[in-house]
């Protein structure tokens, strides 16, 4: 089995090619609405990354969230203002080959980075085969609200102290999220039609 | 470049490094599209999948299985990639929400007509 | 940097722009007025449409923000007031189509331009920049001529819709044809466009004798075909001065107090339906079919009888019929317990109903409403009691009271199911209620005149001839038809065929309440409210 | 059964052959389910209404008559309007199809060590609760690249309702979740195990009543009546799939009838006991892996029985609500949701925290004791967390994790796969 196919780097690739090749399309996409699609494909597909790389809780919560809840708003937000002239909107050519100029430079540099450090290498193949599977809901939840799981090893005591929980963020997010729910329901209120301001002219 | 780039594929695991290449395709992608749209909706679409490149190398960086026992973030990639997922709800709410008021006053979701604080 | 109001010039602005364009167009519409014309509607519409580019003009050129909203909301005022002037010219027939369309575009462009431009101020003060770019006449914003202060508007501010409801639609109820001007879920405006099923019946009547022209009033209001059958004998009848025999006149009864139970029963089913709850159709249609079967056996026919004619009826009822009808009401009678439990007093029924299309009796009144519709407003009108004597005295005798809600509440003669608090007089639930209630009563009826017809001496009547002749004259007469006053008219020459046949339907006039009842509620409820009012096409168009 | 392949084949057909039999397996389930779900719903809405329902094709019962439906509905022509956008509108079907199929990916349909599952994804409930979420992609992009207005209605009802019956659809799905200690279905079932009072559904008040909050918003999120308004026949002619004919039609279909079902499962997993009779009767006939494979498979196909069983019965319960009430409103609809759904779900989680806490150890409605197998299970753990007595909330197990020094350790070592099921039986009982 040394030689076989490694499932995992297959569907790695799989995944990776979908989630890159709709990330183009919705930059090359001129229609709103499937730049829209596009997106939830793209996105769909990173959270089959999220899976692939053992984290399936922030996989589903991708979905949900991102997937669900984003683009539902998104896809809102399009049809509210989707007119014929602004479902298609052309940038200018001069626009697009400084973009893609820059934008495969950027490619460029950030693969070089990415594949010239040495710390970011792949495992062998045995020790990822090595590599328990374990839950990933319940780590998180500790996380949020009590401790690191993953750092109970830790010996250094100062550092495990502090690193003990994510409970504050987890707080001020959901806060956050509670002024947002309040923005967007004042955004979409609803008010009578004023009786109008009539003054002879 | 190193030889992990695309040498073994298919039969050995990818790494961390691999992830973060997906990432920036994403990233770029999103930049691309945040700079070349005209379409406020566009942007927005821009923005999302900038922060899901960034996404995906926090995901990397936490798993155990692209870096090794130990290795990794540990449990802070998944909490990141948790938070920003939140507030990239949140953001695409409030964002959505100055396009519609954009819309509302200007009859456009063209950004180039946001042209208000410029002298 | 604030951006200098001073210096922006309003002649780029295309608020104005449009303005200019309205100005203009009005006083070229109002030069061909007449004097009169001119003096009084022309003066003022010319002012007020010049006043919104000036006030856009002058607001532009005062020195603050502050100022230069109050002009422009001084403009919108004055657009407002064009439109009044313009539907005031409207409503005197001083524009032609041509204009109307002219200047629909324009005010469609400009008040939502205008409101825009007012919101701008200040964020975007008078930049003509802003406003420059044509995008072309946006779909349609607000309807022009209606300004229903009902219609809401939200911060997100959605574009309008212009949808057909129909004329193939399923819950308009054959072809009819609704055009809803939508914004979002809400309707603002309801016009009902008849003609698909006219088959020109009237004309037709205008060359048959008046008992060859009973089929095609079968056609009409063809789920109540004996009720039209008998509206127009009778109207023949009074022409004729013919009075039937009593034993006639009791098989009349029985018929048409069947023909209504049979036509409510589709009402009702075809109203869960709308609702979106299909058994009851069905529960309905499997008691109409026994209904129907009686009357095959009556006539031979199932649908489109032509058993009631000038004269009496084709045939007496057939021997055994009245035990039959009997053992049909005996079995009837308790299933009307479930379509109450199904649907009267089902809790998402009466949150589907009660509180929608809310008429009051006097509107019920004026557009002309009848039969349950009217009496579902609370209006104690009913034809078998309070029509023609020809009419009346079909029921002579007979113990009913009319189905209407009077000092809150309905008869007591049987044991109904409670009135909801959230029903109001005159809603969808009360038109509902008054046709179910009318069932149970007209199963009362039918037993009288079951008792009567079966100790009535003498015969059933006599079918008049084909040619026979009918007098020099004319009669009209209206009868209490399952769905309102059923009314035909009939001028004759002296001949055997008529010179005018008429019919006046009940339908239509229940119908064109529809476009006030309809606005600014919710898409959903159009068919609950059109449902409500039991229209049959074929009567209307006829 | 990749491995058990892999004996005979090369490693990587293997795994292939493996993929395709699941996926194929799935396909099946779901065409086939609406299949059957089609006919049943024939046969049902017949009998309420006093008819017979189909009769001929296939012999007494019309067996086959969806399958002719099926047949014809293939040769119809597949007609895209003029104006519509094409590629969304062809690809539509396809995505509510892809994500209704997608959600038995993560349903188990029998528990155990080795459950009968295609993938064991530790966070199931979660899973399939998104994967379900995402129809209503296909349902938007279909009424909107229609070019028809009745569609683009429908697409934006079934938007606006579906992503707001989410909330309470998950609080409903979170209280099992929190009383057996794991968003894993395979662990929530198999906590269930025993008599059925150990159902979730009768643990306590609370869990007794959100289940019939769970129902009502699984019927809203999978579009059936009282809430089906994104193809409210009366109003909207069909709503998004109005201008759909022929096999992308029937795609949607299957897609309703295939989350109809998932949900039905989901229900019947996280309250209704899944794969555990109501009697503990595989165990009375030994039909445990103790007693050799055989044994355990049949235990395993009664288990798949089982839960299939009360899956089709939900299905044939959102029938019979479907041909016996009206339709709701749009406005009704979303203020059933807000109104009422949403806060009772978040009351009765309290319930069910209240409750738990105040009487921990203990089943059907508090009256019996845990059984001492699930109890015998969590001792270890019971022993690790005995220490945690000073808990704020004594109810999630997280909390009982990691308060001290000496129990975090444990928690550590404890928090590996197999442990979840002790966890889980712990936290059943309380942990105390």
């Amino acid at each position: 089995m040394g030689d076989g196919i490694y499932w995992p780097t297959f569907f790695f690739l799989l995944f990776s090619a979908l989630a890159c090749g709709f990330a183009l399309a919705v930059v090359f996409s001129r229609n709103v609405v499937r730049m829209a699609f596009y997106l939830v494909m793209s996105l769909a597909s990173t959270a089959g990354l999220f899976f692939l790389a053992g984290e399936d809780f922030v996989g589903a919560m991708q979905l949900m969230i991102y997937v669900g809840g984003t683009l539902v708003l998104l896809i809102f937000g399009v049809m509210l203002t989707s007119q014929k002239q602004f479902v298609e909107m052309k940038t200018p050519a001069g626009q697009w080959i400084v973009g893609l100029v820059t934008g495969c430079a950027l490619v460029a540099l950030l693969w070089m980075a990415a594949f010239e450090t040495p710390q970011w290498q792949p495992i062998s193949r045995a020790e990822a085969e090595a590599v328990a599977v374990q839950p990933t809901a319940t780590p998180i939840g500790v996380a949020l609200t009590n401790g690191r799981v993953d750092q109970l090893d830790q010996p250094d005591e100062t550092l495990r102290g502090g690193m003990s929980s994510y409970l504050l963020p987890f707080e001020i997010v959901s806060v956050h999220l509670l002024v947002v729910l309040i923005g967007a329901a004042y955004l979409a209120r609803a008010k009578r039609r004023s009786p109008s301001a009539a003054a002879p002219g | 470049m190193h030889h992990f780039m695309l040498a073994n594929l298919l039969t050995e695991p990818v790494g961390v490094a691999h992830y973060m290449a997906v990432g920036a395709v994403l990233f770029v992608c999103g930049v691309l599209c945040m700079a070349l749209k005209r379409n406020a909706l566009g942007v927005l679409m821009g923005i999302e999948l900038v922060l899901n490149g960034a996404n995906l190398n926090f995901i990397a960086f936490g798993s155990r299985f692209l870096r090794g026992e130990g290795q990794g973030l540990g449990l802070d990639g998944p909490l990141m990639a948790l938070f920003v997922i939140v507030l990239a709800a949140a953001e695409a709410a409030v964002a959505l929400a100055i396009v519609l008021n954009f819309y509302n006053n200007y009859d456009s979701v063209d950004i180039d007509r946001a042209d208000q604080l410029q002298g | 940097m604030v951006i200098g109001v001073a210096r922006t010039d309003f002649e780029k602005l295309e608020v104005y722009q449009l303005a200019e364009r309205l100005a203009d167009l009005t006083w070229r519409i109002a030069l061909h007025w007449d004097q009169m014309a001119k003096a009084t509607l022309g003066g003022q519409l010319i002012r007020a449409a010049d006043s919104v580019g000036a006030n856009i003009a002058e607001g532009c050129g005062r020195g603050s923000y502050g100022d230069n909203r109050r002009f422009a909301k001084i403009a919108r005022g004055s657009l407002y007031e064009t439109k009044h002037w313009l539907r005031r010219a409207y409503s005197r027939d001083l524009l032609d189509a041509g204009q109307i369309e002219q200047l629909r575009s324009i005010i469609d462009e400009l008040a939502p331009r205008l409101n825009a431009y007012i919101r701008s101020i200040g964020r975007a003060a008078c930049n003509p920049k802003t406003d420059t770019t044509d995008y072309g006449p946006r779909t349609t914003h607000m309807s022009t001529l209606v300004d229903d202060p009902r219609v809401i508007e939200f911060d997100v501010r959605t574009d309008e819709m212009l949808v057909n409801m129909g004329p193939q639609h399923p819950s308009t109820h054959g072809v009819l044809r609704l055009v809803l001007r939508t914004d979002g879920e809400v309707v603002s405006e309801v016009t009902p466009h008849l003609g698909y099923l006219h088959r020109c019946a009237e004309k037709i009547g205008e060359n048959l004798t008046p008992r060859q022209w009973i089929p095609y009033t079968d056609r009409m209001d063809y789920l109540a075909g004996m009720n039209m059958n008998l509206g127009w004998s009778l109207t023949v009848e009074k022409l004729l001065k013919y009075e039937p025999p009593e034993k006639g006149r009791h098989l009349r009864v029985i018929i048409a107090e069947m023909g209504r139970i049979a036509s409510h029963l589709v009402g009702m089913g075809a109203y869960g339906l709308d609702l979106g709850s299909f058994s009851p159709f069905l529960y309905a249609f499997r008691e109409r079919e026994k209904i129907l079967d009686l009357f095959e056996e009556v006539c031979g026919a199932r649908l489109t009888y032509s058993y009631l004619t000038v004269g009496g009826a084709t045939a007496d009822l057939p021997r055994g019929w009245l035990q039959k009808c009997e053992a049909f009401l005996e079995q009837f009678e308790p299933i009307i317990a479930e379509y109450h439990a199904l649907l009267t007093t089902n809790s998402i029924f009466i949150k589907r109903t009660a509180g929608i299309g809310v008429m009051s009796p006097e509107m019920a009144i004026n557009f002309g409403t009848s039969g349950p519709v009217l009496r579902g407003s609370g209006v104690d009108h009913d034809l078998r009691r309070d029509g023609e004597e020809i009419y009346t005295a079909m029921y002579d005798g007979y113990a009913f009271e009319v189905i209407v809600e009077k000092d809150g509440h309905y008869p007591k003669d049987h044991k109904y199911p409670a009135v909801p608090h959230e029903a109001v007089l005159g809603d969808c639930w009360h038109r509902f209620y008054v046709r179910m209630l009318e069932v149970v009563q007209s199963i009362d009826l039918v037993r009288q005149a079951i008792d009567r017809y079966s100790t009535a001496e003498g015969g059933y009547g006599e079918p008049r001839k084909l040619t026979e002749k009918l007098p020099k004259g004319e009669a009209y007469l209206e009868t209490e038809s399952p769905r309102g006053q059923m009314g035909f008219y009939l001028v004759s020459d002296g001949s055997s065929i008529p010179w005018r046949a008429r019919a006046r339907s009940s339908s239509f006039c229940n119908l064109s309440v529809t476009s006030d009842l309809c606005r600014g509620c919710l898409i959903a409820d159009i068919p609950a409210i059109v449902g409500s009012l039991d229209i049959v096409m074929g009567e209307i168009d006829r | 059964m990749a491995e058990f392949l892999a004996n005979y084949l090369p490693a990587w057909l293997a795994y292939m052959v493996a993929g395709a039999i699941h996926v194929g397996l799935i396909i099946n389930l779901v065409a086939v389910g609406a299949l059957v779900f089609i006919w049943l719903e024939r046969k049902i809405s017949g009998r309420i209404q006093d008819r017979l329902g189909p009769t001929r094709v296939g012999g007494k019962f019309g067996w086959l008559q969806t399958l002719a439906d099926g047949l014809k509905l293939l040769t119809k022509e597949d007609l895209v309007p003029g104006g519509a956008d094409k590629m969304l509108f062809r690809i539509a079907p396809y995505v509510s199809f892809c994500a209704s199929i997608a959600a038995f990916l993560a349903i188990p349909f029998a528990g155990g060590d080795y459950p009968f599952i295609v993938q064991h994804v530790n966070t199931g409930v979660f899973f399939v609760l998104a994967v379900l979420g995402l129809e209503v992609f296909g349902v938007i992009l279909a009424g909107y690249a229609s070019a028809s207005k009745w569609s683009l209605f429908g697409a934006m009802r079934e938007a606006a309702q579906v992503v707001s019956y989410e909330v309470p659809l998950g609080l409903c799905a979170v209280v099992p979740v929190m009383l057996a200690g794991s968003l894993d279905l395979v662990v929530i079932g198999d906590v269930q195990q025993g008599w059925f009072t150990n159902w979730l559904i009768f643990h306590d008040p609370a869990t007794f009543l959100i289940f019939w909050v769970y129902f009502t918003c699984a019927t809203a999120s999978v579009n059936r009546a009282p809430f089906d308004l994104a193809e409210a026949e009366s109003e909207l002619v069909a709503g998004f799939h109005t201008e759909y004919s022929g096999l992308r039609w029937s795609f949607f279909f299957m897609a309703e009838y295939g989350s109809m079902f998932s949900v039905s499962l989901l229900a019947s997993i996280l309250f209704l006991g899944g794969w555990n009779g109501p009697l503990p009767i595989t165990e009375w006939l030994g039909l445990t892996a103790a007693n050799g494979d055989i044994a355990w498979y049949i235990g395993q196909v009664l288990g798949v029985i089982n839960v299939i069983g009360k899956a089709v019965a939900g299905v044939c319960v959102m029938m019979w609500i479907r041909w016996t009430l009206p339709r709701l409103r749009i406005d009704q609809v979303m203020a059933t949701c807000l109104k009422y759904c949403t806060p009772l779900a978040a009351a009765f989680f309290l319930g069910a925290v209240a409750w738990q806490w105040s009487l921990p150890g203990r089943t059907f409605f508090g009256l019996l004791e845990s059984p001492a197998e699930l109890q015998s299970v969590s001792e270890g753990w019971s022993d690790a967390t005995a220490a945690a007595t000073d808990e704020d909330e004594p109810e999630a197990s997280e909390d009982q994790t990691v308060s001290s020094e000496p129990s975090r350790k444990v928690a550590a070592a404890k928090l590996t796969g197999a442990a979840a099921l002790q966890i889980a039986s712990t936290n059943l009982q309380g942990g105390k």
